[in-house]
């Protein structure tokens, strides 16, 4: 029988080209688990990469030749909201279903909206709805400071926070904010700014490199005795807790969309010493989003028997429910049919001594777990926002 | 607004001033003095935070002979570099051109060449134990390590003011800078100043790199980020003057400092427009003489 | 009874100066240049001589002073109003477009002369009037047989006369020549000297050139001004300059005048 | 002999300038290369230097091949090249283009030195810190020839020296030479002006379209105004 | 004659370029391939951009290290215009124009007052404020997420039809910019590149020319733009920031700035490479810094002005011949 070909494109180069190598591994690998058991209806699959250079314009060439001339039956990938943006547009135009495995903006399942856009992976609104849960409950937390990148993430992903922290408490109050520029290589004129206004609680919305820079440029100064550390989206990430193996404070309160030692199942389990034993490293968190966006794939085409009908695959695979390596017990990921999000459980911790995968000598601990159901934009919400762009 | 919140704010400015001319003073040099401009500086500033990883966290050698074995290697693969690739287009018609084609591509290359070498994982190398706390001085705090870093690049300027306005060979390259062939025909050996200077430059650029390794990020795609800010520094300077570039580098981490205090939303285009009202009030950088220019 | 009186100068300089630091370049100099006058200016090195033409034709803003053309004051005024009024210049280094060719070379100042340089879509090759101009410029310096080459390979000499036919594809009134036969081979310079003299009498310039040859300057030229230190040392016929004890010591040397 | 050149031929770019030419130079003669504008000299000069490198014949300084060399390595052997367009330069004091003169690195106890220079030329010691581009065209050329010097060079290419100085200077000009001449020193020339050539020199070649057509000594030259008229058009 | 020498004539008798180049693109979707049509369009668009470009740097030497901003700027023209409903694409079109040689009227006075490496740093200055003001204002612009599903006329919907649309404006516009070139103007602007303060002498107000050079190449970069915006329906604050600049740099250099379609055949070499290349490799960057690095060293004058030189070299052949046998 025919492949089921996947065209996927992931940043390859420059500073995200962590997150798309680690995705392609991932990727690889559930796409071979699959075709050993035999395929999907005895069809196997086949994935195409392409570097998306973190580019929309670059990537919108890329998917078009995807749909042109590989001819693929899904599209995948995409590690930045812009470049996820710029796809869905190109999906929605040739009815080729894109499913998103690692960019979070909020838009693409609310305002931007198209049937054939699908999300495995959390979006800044979920990491934010768990974060507020997370802070309401802290009564130190009054004074808030945020740093941030400079761009639409940084500053959607600390928002969706403050407008839903401040619903449950009117005591918080913002002491400053700062936006550097996105890989800002020096923050320490930031830092000194930071520690003049004597907050309670940093937030941070940096991603990847920019949290290693910030956290080794701000130690000698003393900043995470003098307040509390919190990045609740990208910061908990396996890539932070290596790149320090000495000198990461103890007691950062972070998250990440997936996590090596949370939850302690079988399956997460085998999925991090597999990755890890054919690649040499662990993985990131956009690993176990490919991953989880080839499953959602097979799994789509197995229920809808068919790989080449989009509006068909679209109504199976709205109710989508599957198992996934950051499933607690007991909990299965699956999608929501008004906006094409996964709803998953969100687990934030702190960082404490822990040698278990080294060369980290520091690893999420102390965690606190929100359920799927509360951390997610009622229906109500997105129709409103969806309403809101139309006018 | 109180007293320790600017000096505070005035120290922080301080230190990044100097990670910043730091970056440039390699720019400034061949750039500024000998008109070869490397698009790859940055690159260089990239390697130099590789060899310091590789010598200091993987073959253990001592953080300091790491940063000095690292500026050497980004030093040697400058040399490499020109004299098996740069050379060839001097005196070329359109060489400017050239020249930003030529080392745009090295970006590339070596991009991918750190990416193979060590993969896409962020690389760490410790500071030396004994500068990793910080001074005091009632609120306002500086690390150790800054202080060094600002030592370092005071000595780096002085070195390179030194170097080029008062040796031989630092008259030879500005004499090598307006016509090559007029300084060969003297007897200077044209070909292998280049040589040398561009691996000064480019060791510059790999100290650069190799000193903050321990504070930053050390990733593929670092290179790229610093070369935009270290133009902005030599060429507000004006080009060629080290205590230009110092002044210029001062001028940035200290309206960034300050700025973001007021106008943190704008903090991305402080640079573009303290450059772009440098140039419009005094086009030839900050301490050129007026009518200086060439 | 208009024609007894004395015709206003076309260039006068009052008490010029221009100093760069604290060297005086151009040290209060005045003169009066009369209509169709075929003048030298001559001096030591370093005197001031090119100074004294940047200030003239707007290189230079001076620091004093003033200059006149037909009466009209343009100092301070850019190179190229200066030059519409009325002024060519060439340069002791030599100054045309390199990689153009030879017509295209003065093409372009015909060009600017009937002010057609903002046209945008007509060939300039095709302006058939101002191509036509240009080669006749070009037959006036003997350079027509080059029209099609490349200015930056002629040999020096052609490239200075080059200089020079730029500058007159503006039709000035004022010619004002900078070393135009430093360089050249006896031969050369004996015919690039005649064709000066036969251009400035043909057209009726009124022409003042800077050289250090002197057979040349004593050839051709009416009058001699004598720049020293950036003071006018002498001004006279060459008679006169020639037998001048200060200009003697200060720029002939006993030498020549043996 | 200290200079032979051997059939060179020397192009720019596809253009051929140089068809063969031969000329040789004794040790301490003064040696004038005349010739129309655009005849070869100045290539002639450049060839020699390595600067427009010789495509065919060769360049023989002091017997020894030096057609391949680097133009440096050409000057630290002792030969000194003084250009026609002045390319002194710009940004560097007239001191510091002096100092550069002696990257030859030939040191002579009775050779020049800059209380020498200044000697010789004045002005240059007036404008010891000035910018050399500041200077006036003739100081500028004065200053040409002084870095040379500045080198002790053995062979000097001297090309057009008289270019743009005034008379005095000229006179100085002529002196210089002959006392280099006196030190020892090998001179070719290019020069338009035949009075201060004929002055200066030993022997005479000319040079037209490319080639050697002529040559003799300074006295037969005088006396042959055939050949003047023929080439130089005296 | 001295047909090696750079810059030495601004590619005269090219004709059989015009053909070639008329004959490929017409030709392209021939092929019966939707790609290559994808891919025509994006080189005919990059070229505009590089032509225009090279009228600002190859004809009146002046390296601007801003055009993205005009590229961009005409970009959001026809994205805004066309999303928000305010005018069709047959207004948004023109208007880019407009709107690219007003922002260069804006910016170009004070450019132009600095020259060389100052005036390429200031022209970088400004094009990255104007990024930043694209890049930040959401509300109006939709900042780093860009516009996209731009609404196109029916007309103009197939993208066959589309690139024949862009490929009919883009060769008018290479035949508007060669008569500039080739006009009295563009003779100034020649001039200006080679000795300005000659220029200035012959009664040419230099900076006068400059900014109008900057104007016509903003022009165009802008029309390119607003293509490019009807080409992929989504525009993204990355078409203005300095690596879009550094790329039509790159492109035109590559091509051979002196020779009339260099830019075009250096833009067509970036975008195939980059295409053909980043299928087979994660490390297409190697491959492609090669590649730039290969011609850099082996085709001096660009690829075009090069293949120019070794076509005069060979017609010449016989006259040299005779000459260069001597031993
Ligand atoms: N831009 C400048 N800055 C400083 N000094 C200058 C400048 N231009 C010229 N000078 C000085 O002014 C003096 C006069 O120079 P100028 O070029 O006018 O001399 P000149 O009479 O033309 O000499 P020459 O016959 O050698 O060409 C010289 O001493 C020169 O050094
Ligand atoms: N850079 C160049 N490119 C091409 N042709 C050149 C170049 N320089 C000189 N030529 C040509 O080479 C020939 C010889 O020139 P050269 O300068 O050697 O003559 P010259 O005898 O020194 O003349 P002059 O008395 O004018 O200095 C001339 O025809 C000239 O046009
Ligand atoms: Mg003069
Ligand atoms: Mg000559």
């Amino acid at each position: 029988a025919e492949k089921i070909v996947i065209g996927a494109m992931y940043p390859m180069t420059g500073r995200a080209g962590r997150y798309g190598i680690d995705s392609v591994s991932a990727a690889e690998i559930a796409m071979n688990e699959i075709n050993a058991k035999g395929g999907v209806n005895g069809r196997m699959i086949d994935i195409i990469f392409n570097d998306s250079k973190a580019n929309p314009a670059y990537s919108i060439k890329v998917a078009k030749r995807y749909i042109t001339e590989d001819k693929v039956n899904f599209l995948m990938g995409v590690v930045s909201s812009a470049v996820g943006l710029a796809v869905t547009e190109v999906s929605k135009e040739n009815k080729v279903i894109f499913v998103g495995t690692d960019h979070a903006s909020t838009a693409l399942t609310t305002e931007k909206f198209q049937p054939y856009y699908f999300r495995v992976s959390n979006n800044t609104y979920q990491s934010a709805a768990a974060a507020a849960l997370y802070a309401k409950d802290i009564k130190p937390w009054k004074k808030y400071y945020v740093i941030g990148p400079d761009y639409e993430y940084g500053h959607r992903t600390w928002e969706d926070f403050w407008m839903l922290l401040g619903r449950q408490r009117k005591d918080v109050q913002l002491v400053g904010q700062a936006w550097p520029k996105l890989f800002e290589p020096d923050y320490t004129p930031y830092i000194t700014a930071i520690l003049s206004a004597k907050p309670d609680v940093l937030v941070t919305t940096f991603w990847g490199g920019d949290t290693v820079a910030f956290i080794k440029q701000a130690l000698p100064y003393k900043l995470f005795d003098k307040m509390k550390f919190y990045n609740y989206d990208g910061g908990g990430n396996y890539e932070l807790l290596e790149a320090m193996p000495t000198g990461l404070p103890k007691g950062l309160v972070l998250s990440a969309r997936h996590h090596l030692n949370w939850p302690d199942t079988k399956q997460n389990k085998e999925f991090v010493a597999k990755f890890k034993a054919q690649t040499g490293r662990y993985p990131s968190y956009a690993a176990e989003g490919a991953y989880a966006g080839v499953y959602f794939i097979a799994e789509g085409v197995r229920q809808a028997g068919t790989a080449e009908d989009p509006d068909k695959l679209v109504a199976v695979m709205e109710k989508i429910k599957f198992k996934l390596p950051e499933d607690p017990e007991g909990f299965m990921s699956y999608m929501r049919p008004i906006d094409h999000q996964i709803v998953q459980v969100q687990a934030i911790g702190e960082t404490v001594p822990d040698k278990s995968f080294p060369p980290a000598t520091m690893m999420l601990g102390n965690w606190k777990i929100f359920k799927a159901e509360e951390i997610i934009p009622s229906v109500a919400e997105i129709e409103a926002a969806r309403k809101a762009v139309k006018k | 607004m109180d007293g320790n919140l600017l000096a505070a704010q005035f120290i922080g400015g301080l230190t990044s001033a100097m990670s910043l001319f730091l970056v440039a003073s390699g720019l400034t040099l061949i750039f500024g003095v000998v008109n070869v401009f490397n698009f790859a500086h940055g690159s260089f500033y990239l390697l130099g935070a590789y060899f310091a990883y590789q010598a200091v966290a993987v073959s253990g050698v001592g953080f300091w002979a790491g940063v000095l074995l690292a500026s050497l290697g980004a030093g040697a693969a400058g040399v490499l570099m020109e004299y098996f690739f740069l050379r060839r287009i001097y005196g070329r018609a359109g060489e400017a051109g050239f020249q930003i084609l030529l080392t745009y591509s090295f970006i590339l290359i070596l991009d991918d060449v750190v990416k193979m070498i060590w993969g896409t994982d962020y690389k760490s190398i410790s500071k030396p134990v004994a500068l990793a706390g910080s001074f005091s001085l009632g609120e306002v705090t500086m690390p150790r390590y800054d202080l060094v870093v600002i030592v370092i690049g005071l000595a780096v300027a002085f070195g390179m003011w030194a170097a080029i306005r008062k040796t031989r060979f630092g008259r030879n390259l500005r004499a090598i800078s307006s016509n090559r062939e007029m300084a060969s025909s003297l007897g200077v050996n044209v070909p292998l100043a280049l040589s040398l200077v561009f691996g000064l430059a480019t060791a510059l650029g790999g100290l650069s790199g190799a000193i903050s390794a321990p504070v930053r990020t050390v990733t593929p795609g670092a290179g790229i980020e610093v070369i935009i800010g270290s133009l902005i520094v030599v060429v507000i300077g004006g080009l060629g003057n080290f205590w230009g570039a110092l002044v210029g580098a001062l001028v940035i981490g200290e309206v960034t400092a300050f700025g973001i205090l007021f106008l943190p939303q704008w903090a991305i285009l402080f640079s573009y427009a303290v450059m772009a009202l440098v140039l419009i009030f005094r086009p030839e950088g900050l301490l050129m003489k007026r009518g200086a220019v060439r | 009874m208009e024609n007894t009186r004395k015709p206003p100068p076309v260039l006068e300089v009052r008490h010029l100066s221009k100093a760069f630091g604290g060297l005086k370049v151009t040290h209060d100099v005045s003169f009066a240049i009369p209509p169709g006058e075929l003048s030298a200016i001559i001096g030591p090195n370093g005197a001031g001589k090119t100074t004294l033409f940047n200030l003239i034709t707007g290189k230079l803003v001076p620091d004093g002073g003033e200059v006149l053309f037909k009466g009209e004051r343009i100092e301070g005024q850019s190179p190229a109003d200066i030059s519409r009024k009325g002024i060519g210049r060439s340069f002791q280094i030599t100054s045309i477009f390199k990689e153009r060719t030879v017509l295209e070379n003065v093409l372009v100042s015909v060009l600017s002369r009937e002010k057609k340089t903002a046209r945008l879509f007509r060939r300039a090759t095709a302006h058939g009037d101002a191509v036509r101009e240009a080669m006749e410029i070009l037959a006036t310096l003997s350079l027509e047989g080059k029209a099609g080459e490349t200015a930056g390979s002629l040999p020096h000499g052609d490239q200075k006369r080059l200089d020079i036919a730029v500058a007159l594809a503006l039709n000035p009134e004022l010619v004002m020549l900078d070393e135009p036969v430093a360089g050249m081979s006896p031969e050369e310079r004996a015919i690039t000297v005649d064709l000066i003299r036969k251009i400035w009498k043909e057209k009726a310039l009124t022409l003042l050139f800077i050289e250090h040859d002197m057979d040349v300057v004593f050839g051709i030229s009416e009058w001699i001004r004598v720049l020293n230190q950036g003071v006018l040392l002498a001004e006279g016929t060459p008679a006169e300059i020639s037998r001048n004890r200060e200009v003697i010591t200060a720029y002939l040397g006993e030498e020549i005048v043996e | 002999m200290i200079l032979e050149l051997k059939d060179v031929h020397a192009y720019y770019g596809t253009s051929h300038v140089l068809f063969g030419v031969s000329l040789d130079v004794d040790r301490g003669e003064v040696i004038c290369l005349m010739g129309r504008n655009g005849a070869g000299k100045s290539t002639t000069f450049r060839t020699v230097m390595g600067l427009t490198p010789a495509r065919a014949g060769t360049v023989l300084f002091q017997g020894k091949d030096v057609t391949r060399l680097k133009v440096h390595t050409k000057a630290r052997l002792g030969i000194g090249y003084v250009p026609e367009d002045r390319q002194i330069f710009p940004e560097l004091t007239v001191r510091e283009n002096l100092d550069i003169g002696r990257s030859s690195g030939i040191h002579r106890v009775d050779g020049w030195n800059i209380d020498r220079i200044y000697g010789l030329f004045p002005v240059l010691e007036k404008y010891d810190r000035k910018p050399g581009g500041q200077l006036s065209g003739g100081e500028q050329q004065m200053l040409t020839i002084a870095r040379t010097l500045m080198g002790n060079p053995e062979l000097v290419l001297l090309d057009e020296p008289t270019e743009g100085l005034a008379p005095v200077i000229v006179i100085a000009l002529k002196e210089m030479i002959l006392r280099l001449k006196e030190m020892g020193t090998t001179i070719l020339l290019s020069e338009q002006n035949v009075k201060f050539a004929v002055k200066v020199s030993d022997r005479v070649f000319i040079i037209d379209n490319g080639a050697i057509r002529y040559s003799n000594d300074i006295k037969g030259f005088v006396e042959d105004e055939r050949v003047q008229k023929r080439y130089l058009a005296v | 004659m001295r047909d090696d020498k750079p810059g030495a004539k601004y590619g005269r008798d090219e004709w059989a370029q015009w053909g070639v180049a008329l004959v490929v693109f017409a030709a392209v979707p021939l092929l019966g391939k939707k790609h290559f049509v994808n891919m025509g369009n994006e080189i005919l668009v990059m070229g505009l951009f590089a032509m225009g470009f090279n009228l600002l740097y190859g004809v009146t030497g002046m390296l601007s290290f801003g055009q993205a901003a005009y590229y961009g700027v005409g970009a959001y023209t026809v994205g805004l215009l066309l999303s928000k409903g305010v005018a069709p694409f047959w207004v948004a079109l023109p208007a880019t124009m407009a709107v690219g040689g007003a922002l260069a009227l804006v910016l170009g006075p004070l450019c132009i007052r600095l020259s060389g490496v100052y005036f390429t740093m200031l022209t970088l200055a400004f094009a990255e404020m104007v990024w930043g003001i694209v890049f930040k204002w959401y509300d109006f612009t939709g900042g780093d997420n860009g516009i996209q599903g731009i609404p196109m006329p029916e007309a103009l919907h197939s993208p066959l039809r589309y690139y024949y649309f862009t490929l009919a404006v883009v060769f008018v516009s290479f035949w508007l910019i060669r008569r500039i070139v080739d006009s009295p103007f563009g003779a100034v602007l020649q001039s200006i590149r080679e000795n300005p303060e000659r220029t200035g002498f012959i009664g040419v107000k230099v900076r006068r020319y400059q900014l109008a050079a900057m104007v016509l190449s903003g022009v165009f970069a802008a029309l390119a733009g607003g293509l490019f915006a009807g080409y992929q329906h989504s525009i993204h604050p990355d078409m203005l920031h300095w690596t879009k600049s550094g790329e039509v740099i790159l492109m035109s250099i590559l091509g051979g700035v002196s020779s009339f379609f260099g830019p075009l055949m250096g833009a067509g070499i970036i975008v195939f490479i980059e295409d053909m290349i980043g299928k087979y490799t994660e490390f297409w960057e190697i491959w492609i810094g090669g590649i730039m690095l290969a011609i850099v060293i082996f085709f001096p004058r660009g690829l075009i002005g090069t293949f120019d030189t070794w076509i005069t070299r060979w017609r010449n052949h016989g006259k040299h011949a005779e000459t260069a046998a001597r031993p």
